[in-house]
C-alpha cells in the first residue's frame, strides 16, 4: 500500500507530467481556455492513460517475449491512437457539446506526449510487474495532467478579464502563468523516494 | 484548380515566417521547451523534424484519397512513426556518433504534435509537392524557432553560446532557464518578440500593398500621393 | 447485439488500416535485420579506445551474481596487465530508458578511468554530471572506500572521500555514485574474494 | 524468417483488432448528421464571418437545410456554388452577385468639428456629437471597418477608407459595423459608384469639403442613357440602365464619381 501512495504522489505532485517533464503541453495550452473543458479534456486525458497503461503493459509483455523491442513506439503509438478514435466516437454520441468544445484538440491528444510517455514510462522505470501499479501510475499521472490544466484553466478565465498589454494576450501570457505554475510545482522536486 | 507556381512554393514561404509552427500555430511544444536547453539539440531536433515530416508529409498527400476519414488519424501516426523509427534505426547502424547525439530526439519525434497537426490540416488535403513545400516550410520554421530558443536559454541557463562557453557569463548564469520555469517564460517572451517585429511588418506589407492597389483605383488620390512624396523628398533633400 | 450491417465502407476502413501496419511493420522488419548492431563488439571497441592493452579472454560469471538494487552489472573483462574493466549500469537518474552505463577501469584495487558509455540524461542538463572532469572525481578512490549495506545501497560512504554532486545534475550524479558502487562491489565480489 | 513474420503477425494483428473495434463502434453510435449538411457547408465560402446572422458556415448550413435560412443572404459564396447549394436543397433564389463601396472621399479634405484625442475608433467618436467630422455623413476615418475586415481589404487613405476589391469577400460586416452606414453593395457589374452621400446643399457642401458632391446634376444631364436621377442634392445611379461609359465621372467638376477597379 505505501508503494501505491509515493506512486500517486511521485506521478501528480514531483515528477508532474506537464509542468517537470514537459510532455501533453499542446492540449494543456490549447484546450486550457475555460474549465469545463479543461476538465472534459481532463476526464479524456485520464481514461486514455489509465486503458492505455493496462493495454500497453500487456503488449509490452508480447514485445519482449517476441524480442522485437524496436516495434514497441510504434506498437504503443498506434493503440493509442485508436483508443483516442474510440474516445472521440464516445464523446461525440454522449455529450456534443463536449466535443464541440474539446473539438481539433481531440485527435490531437494522440500526439499526446503525455500518454504515450506514460506508457514508455511504465515499462521502462516503473518496469513492475504487476500490471495494478502501471494502472495506477497511469492515472496519477493523469490526474496530475488534470490539476495543472485545470490550475491554469482558472488562472485564464481570470486573465480573461484583467487587464493585459496588449502584445501579451493570447499565449504568451499563458505561458507565463505555466512559467509561475511550473516554479510552484518545482518545490516538490525535493522528495523523491 | 489549376496550382500556378506560386500556388506550390507558397507553402514554403509562409511557413517559415507567417505561420511559424512554435510562435504562430503553436503546435510542437513539447519538444520546444524539452529540447532547447541547449542551441545545438534544437538545431539537431529540428533538422531531424524537418527530415521526418517532410517525408510522412509526402506520403500522406499521396494516400490521402485512400484512407478513409473514421481510421485516418491512427494511419497518419503509422506512417509518422514508421518513418521515425527507420530514421532512428539507419543512424543507428550508420551514423552511430551522430546517433550518440541525436538518439534521445529521434524518438521524442514520434510525439511531437507538429507532424499530425500538417497531416491533418494540410498534406491530406493537397497534392504531393505543396505537401513537400510545406513539410519543408514548417520544418524549417521550426528550426529556426527552437535554435533561436535554445540560443537564448543555453546563454541565459548555461552561460554558454553554442557550447563554448561565455566568459563574463559564469557568475551570472542562473539555471533557472534551463528548467521546465524557465522553458515556459522563455518560450512566452520570445512570443511577445516574434509578433512584435513580425506583426508590424505585416502590417507595413499589407498598407503598402493596399497603398499601391489604391493608386490604381483612384487618380485624385494618387496625384496627392505623388505630391506628397515629392515635398517629403524636397524637405530631406531627396536622394538621387 | 442486433446483427452490424458490415457495409463496404467499415470494410475498407479495416483493409486500409491493416494494410498499412502491414506494410509499415514489414519494412520495420526488414530494416531492422540490417542495421542490426552488434552490442558485443561495439562494447569492444570503445574498451579498446579507452584501455590500451588487449583483453584476455577469461570469463566472469555473472549469471548467479546478486545485483545491487537499481543497478545492473552487464559486463566484466580482464585486460593482460590485471586491470579489470566493468560495464555497470543505474537507474537511479533522471531517465531510466537507457540508464546511465558506465565503463569503470579497475587495478590493483584503485579505481584508474571511468568512461561514460550511454545514456538518456537531459543533453545540457544532465549531461554536465557525465563530462570526464566530472566523472575523474572518482579516480583518486579505492575500490574499498564505496560502503553498501548488504543487497540495499546506502550513501555510507566514509565522510570526507564522497564526490559532490553536480549542481543542476543531481539525480544523473546520483546514478553515477551508485553505477560506480555497484562496479566497486563486483570487483570485491568476483575479484578478490573469488 | 521468423523475426519478419513475428512483428508483421504482431502489428498487423492490433491493427486489425483495434480497426474492427472503430468499425463497429462508428456503425453502432453513428451520430444521424444529415450528410446534406456537411455537403452544403463544404459549397459555402467557409469565410466564418457571420454576415448571415449564423455563428458561421457550419450554422448556416444547417439553417438552410432547415429551411430556416434563405442562401441569398450570404454574400461571400460564389454564385455557381449557390446554384449548386440551391440544387441539393431546391428552391430559394441566388440574389444578384454584388461588391461593397465606400460612399464617400472626403477624408482629410473633409474639416474636423473637434479634435478628438480619446481612445476607441469611429463608433466611440460617433457618440460624441455625431463624429468629428463636420460633415454629417463623412467617413471619419479612424480605421473601425479596417480592425474588423475578416480579410484585410479595407485601408485608410488620406483619413477615408477604401475597399481593394481583390481581397474582399463582400461579407458585409463593415457594412453592418461602419457608424455612419456609408459602406453600400453596388452590383458586381458596375464600375462606376458615387463616393459621396451629403444630402446637404451644394453651398453647405463645399463650405465643409472640398471633395464632396454639390448636387449639380451635370451627372445627370450628361449621362446617354438616362441611368442618373439626383435626389435631395446627390445623384443615385440606377444600375440597371447603367452601361458603364464612364462619362458621368469624367464630367463631375468634384471628381466624386470614382471606379472601381478589380484588376
Amino acid at each position: 500500500m505505501p508503494y501505491v501512495m509515493l506512486l500517486i504522489i511521485n506521478a501528480v505532485f514531483v515528477n508532474n507530467f506537464v509542468l517537470s517533464r514537459f510532455l501533453g503541453i499542446c492540449p494543456f495550452l490549447g484546450v486550457s481556455r475555460k474549465t469545463d473543458t479543461a476538465l472534459g479534456m481532463g476526464f479524456a486525458v485520464i481514461f486514455v492513460m489509465g486503458v492505455a497503461s493496462v493495454i500497453t503493459y500487456a503488449l509490452n509483455l508480447a514485445l519482449v517475449a517476441a524480442g522485437i523491442e524496436y516495434l514497441r513506439t510504434i506498437a504503443f503509438i498506434l493503440v493509442i491512437a485508436c483508443l483516442i478514435q474510440l474516445v472521440e466516437i464516445f464523446v461525440k454520441k454522449f455529450s456534443p457539446s463536449l466535443y464541440s468544445a474539446l473539438g481539433v484538440y481531440l485527435p490531437l491528444i494522440t500526439t499526446n506526449c503525455a500518454v504515450l510517455g506514460v506508457a514508455i514510462m511504465n515499462v521502462t522505470e516503473l518496469a513492475t510487474t504487476n500490471v495494478l501499479y502501471s494502472f495506477i501510475n497511469g492515472v496519477a499521472s493523469g490526474v496530475g495532467f488534470t490539476i495543472a490544466i485545470l490550475i491554469l484553466a482558472g488562472i485564464r478565465e481570470k486573465m480573461e478579464v484583467a487587464d493585459i498589454p496588449e502584445r501579451f494576450k493570447g499565449f504568451p501570457i499563458t505561458l507565463t502563468a505555466a512559467s509561475l505554475i511550473a516554479m510552484a510545482f518545482a518545490a516538490f522536486s525535493g522528495l523523491t523516494f | 484548380m489549376k496550382r500556378n507556381i506560386r500556388d506550390t512554393f507558397e507553402p514554403l514561404t509562409s511557413g517559415v515566417i507567417k505561420n511559424n509552427a512554435t510562435f504562430r500555430l503553436v503546435l510542437g511544444t513539447c519538444p520546444t521547451l524539452a529540447v532547447t536547453t541547449a542551441a545545438l539539440n534544437g538545431l539537431y531536433m529540428g533538422l531531424a523534424t524537418t527530415f521526418v515530416l517532410v517525408c510522412s508529409n509526402a506520403i500522406i498527400s499521396l494516400l490521402r484519397k485512400i484512407i478513409p476519414r473514421k481510421v485516418r488519424i491512427p494511419a497518419y501516426i503509422l506512417v509518422i512513426a514508421t518513418f521515425s523509427t527507420i530514421v532512428e534505426m539507419v543512424m543507428r547502424k550508420f551514423l552511430p556518433d551522430l546517433y550518440e547525439v541525436m538518439g534521445l530526439f529521434i524518438a521524442l519525434i514520434v510525439v511531437n504534435c507538429i507532424l499530425l497537426a500538417r497531416a491533418e490540416s494540410f498534406s491530406s488535403l493537397n497534392p504531393l509537392l505543396p505537401s513537400v513545400m510545406d513539410g519543408l516550410g514548417i520544418g524549417l520554421g521550426f528550426t529556426m524557432s527552437l535554435t533561436l530558443l535554445g540560443l537564448v536559454r543555453e546563454f541565459f541557463g548555461a552561460g554558454s553560446f553554442f557550447g563554448l562557453t561565455v566568459g563574463f557569463m559564469q557568475n551570472l548564469k542562473m539555471t533557472v532557464f534551463i528548467l521546465p520555469a524557465g522553458g515556459f517564460m522563455v518560450y512566452g517572451l520570445m512570443m511577445v518578440l516574434y509578433n512584435l517585429v513580425v506583426g508590424e511588418l505585416e502590417k507595413k506589407i499589407e498598407a503598402y500593398k493596399n497603398r499601391k492597389y489604391i493608386a490604381l483605383t483612384n487618380p485624385l488620390l494618387a496625384e496627392q500621393e505623388e505630391a506628397e512624396q515629392a515635398r517629403r523628398r524636397g524637405l530631406f533633400g531627396g536622394n538621387k | 447485439m442486433r446483427k452490424i450491417k458490415i457495409d463496404k465502407e467499415s470494410i475498407r476502413l479495416i483493409v486500409v488500416l491493416a494494410v498499412i501496419a502491414l506494410i509499415s511493420s514489414l519494412l520495420l522488419a526488414v530494416i531492422n535485420m540490417f542495421t542490426q548492431v552488434d552490442e558485443a563488439q561495439k562494447l569492444r571497441d570503445a574498451i579498446g579506445e579507452a584501455y590500451s592493452s588487449p583483453l584476455t579472454d577469461r570469463v566472469f560469471d555473472l549469471s548467479n551474481y546478486e545485483n545491487l538494487e537499481k543497478t545492473e552489472v552487464s559486463d566484466m573483462f580482464e585486460a593482460e596487465d590485471g586491470a579489470i574493466i566493468i560495464l555497470s549500469k543505474s537507474t537511479n537518474c533522471y531517465n531510466a530508458s537507457k540508464g546511465v552505463q558506465l565503463l569503470v577501469i579497475i587495478k590493483e584495487d584503485k579505481i584508474i578511468d571511468i568512461i561514460s558509455y550511454a545514456h538518456s540524461e537531459t543533453p545540457g542538463l544532465g549531461t554536465n554530471a557525465l563530462t570526464d572532469s566530472y566523472l575523474n572525481q572518482y579516480c583518486v578512490y579505492s575500490v574499498y572506500d564505496f560502503g553498501y549495506v548488504e543487497g540495499r545501497l546506502t550513501d555510507t560512504t566514509p565522510v570526507g572521500k564522497s564526490v559532490p554532486a553536480y549542481t543542476g545534475a543531481t539525480k544523473t550524479s546520483n546514478g553515477v555514485k551508485d553505477a560506480v558502487t555497484a562496479a566497486a562491489r563486483a570487483y570485491i565480489k568476483l575479484v578478490k574474494e573469488a | 524468417m521468423l523475426e519478419i513474420i513475428l512483428p508483421v503477425v504482431i502489428l498487423t494483428g492490433i491493427a486489425i483488432v483495434f480497426a474492427i473495434l472503430i468499425a463497429v463502434c462508428s456503425v453502432k453510435f453513428a451520430v444521424k448528421t444529415d450528410e446534406k449538411i456537411e455537403e452544403i457547408e463544404m459549397l459555402l465560402s467557409g469565410a466564418n464571418c457571420g454576415a448571415c446572422g449564423y455563428a458561421g458556415c457550419a450554422d448556416f448550413a444547417k439553417a438552410l437545410v432547415e429551411g430556416k435560412a434563405e442562401i441569398s443572404s450570404c454574400n461571400a459564396t460564389s454564385k455557381d456554388n449557390k446554384m449548386k447549394i440551391m440544387g441539393i436543397i431546391g428552391g430559394g433564389e441566388v440574389g444578384e452577385e454584388t461588391i461593397v463601396v465606400c460612399a464617400c472621399c472626403g477624408g482629410n479634405s473633409c474639416q474636423d468639428k473637434y479634435d478628438y484625442q480619446g481612445y476607441g475608433d469611429c463608433a466611440s467618436v460617433e457618440l460624441l456629437a455625431g463624429g468629428r467630422k463636420a460633415c454629417y455623413l463623412g467617413c471619419i476615418g479612424m480605421s473601425r471597418c479596417v480592425n474588423l475586415c475578416p480579410s484585410h481589404a479595407i485601408d485608410i487613405v488620406k483619413g477615408v477608407a477604401i475597399i481593394n476589391q481583390k481581397k474582399c469577400t463582400q461579407c458585409g460586416v463593415c457594412i453592418l459595423q461602419c457608424p455612419k452606414k456609408i459602406m453600400k453593395r453596388i452590383p458586381a457589374t458596375a464600375k462606376y459608384y458615387i463616393a459621396c452621400s451629403s444630402l446637404e446643399k451644394g453651398k453647405d457642401v463645399r463650405a465643409v469639403c472640398k471633395r464632396g458632391c454639390i448636387g449639380c446634376g451635370l451627372c445627370a444631364k450628361n449621362c446617354p442613357s438616362e441611368a442618373i436621377v439626383i435626389k435631395n442634392n446627390l445623384p443615385v445611379i440606377d444600375y440597371s440602365k447603367c452601361t458603364n461609359c464612364g462619362l458621368c465621372a469624367s464630367k463631375c467638376p468634384a471628381k466624386c464619381i470614382l471606379e472601381v477597379k478589380k484588376d
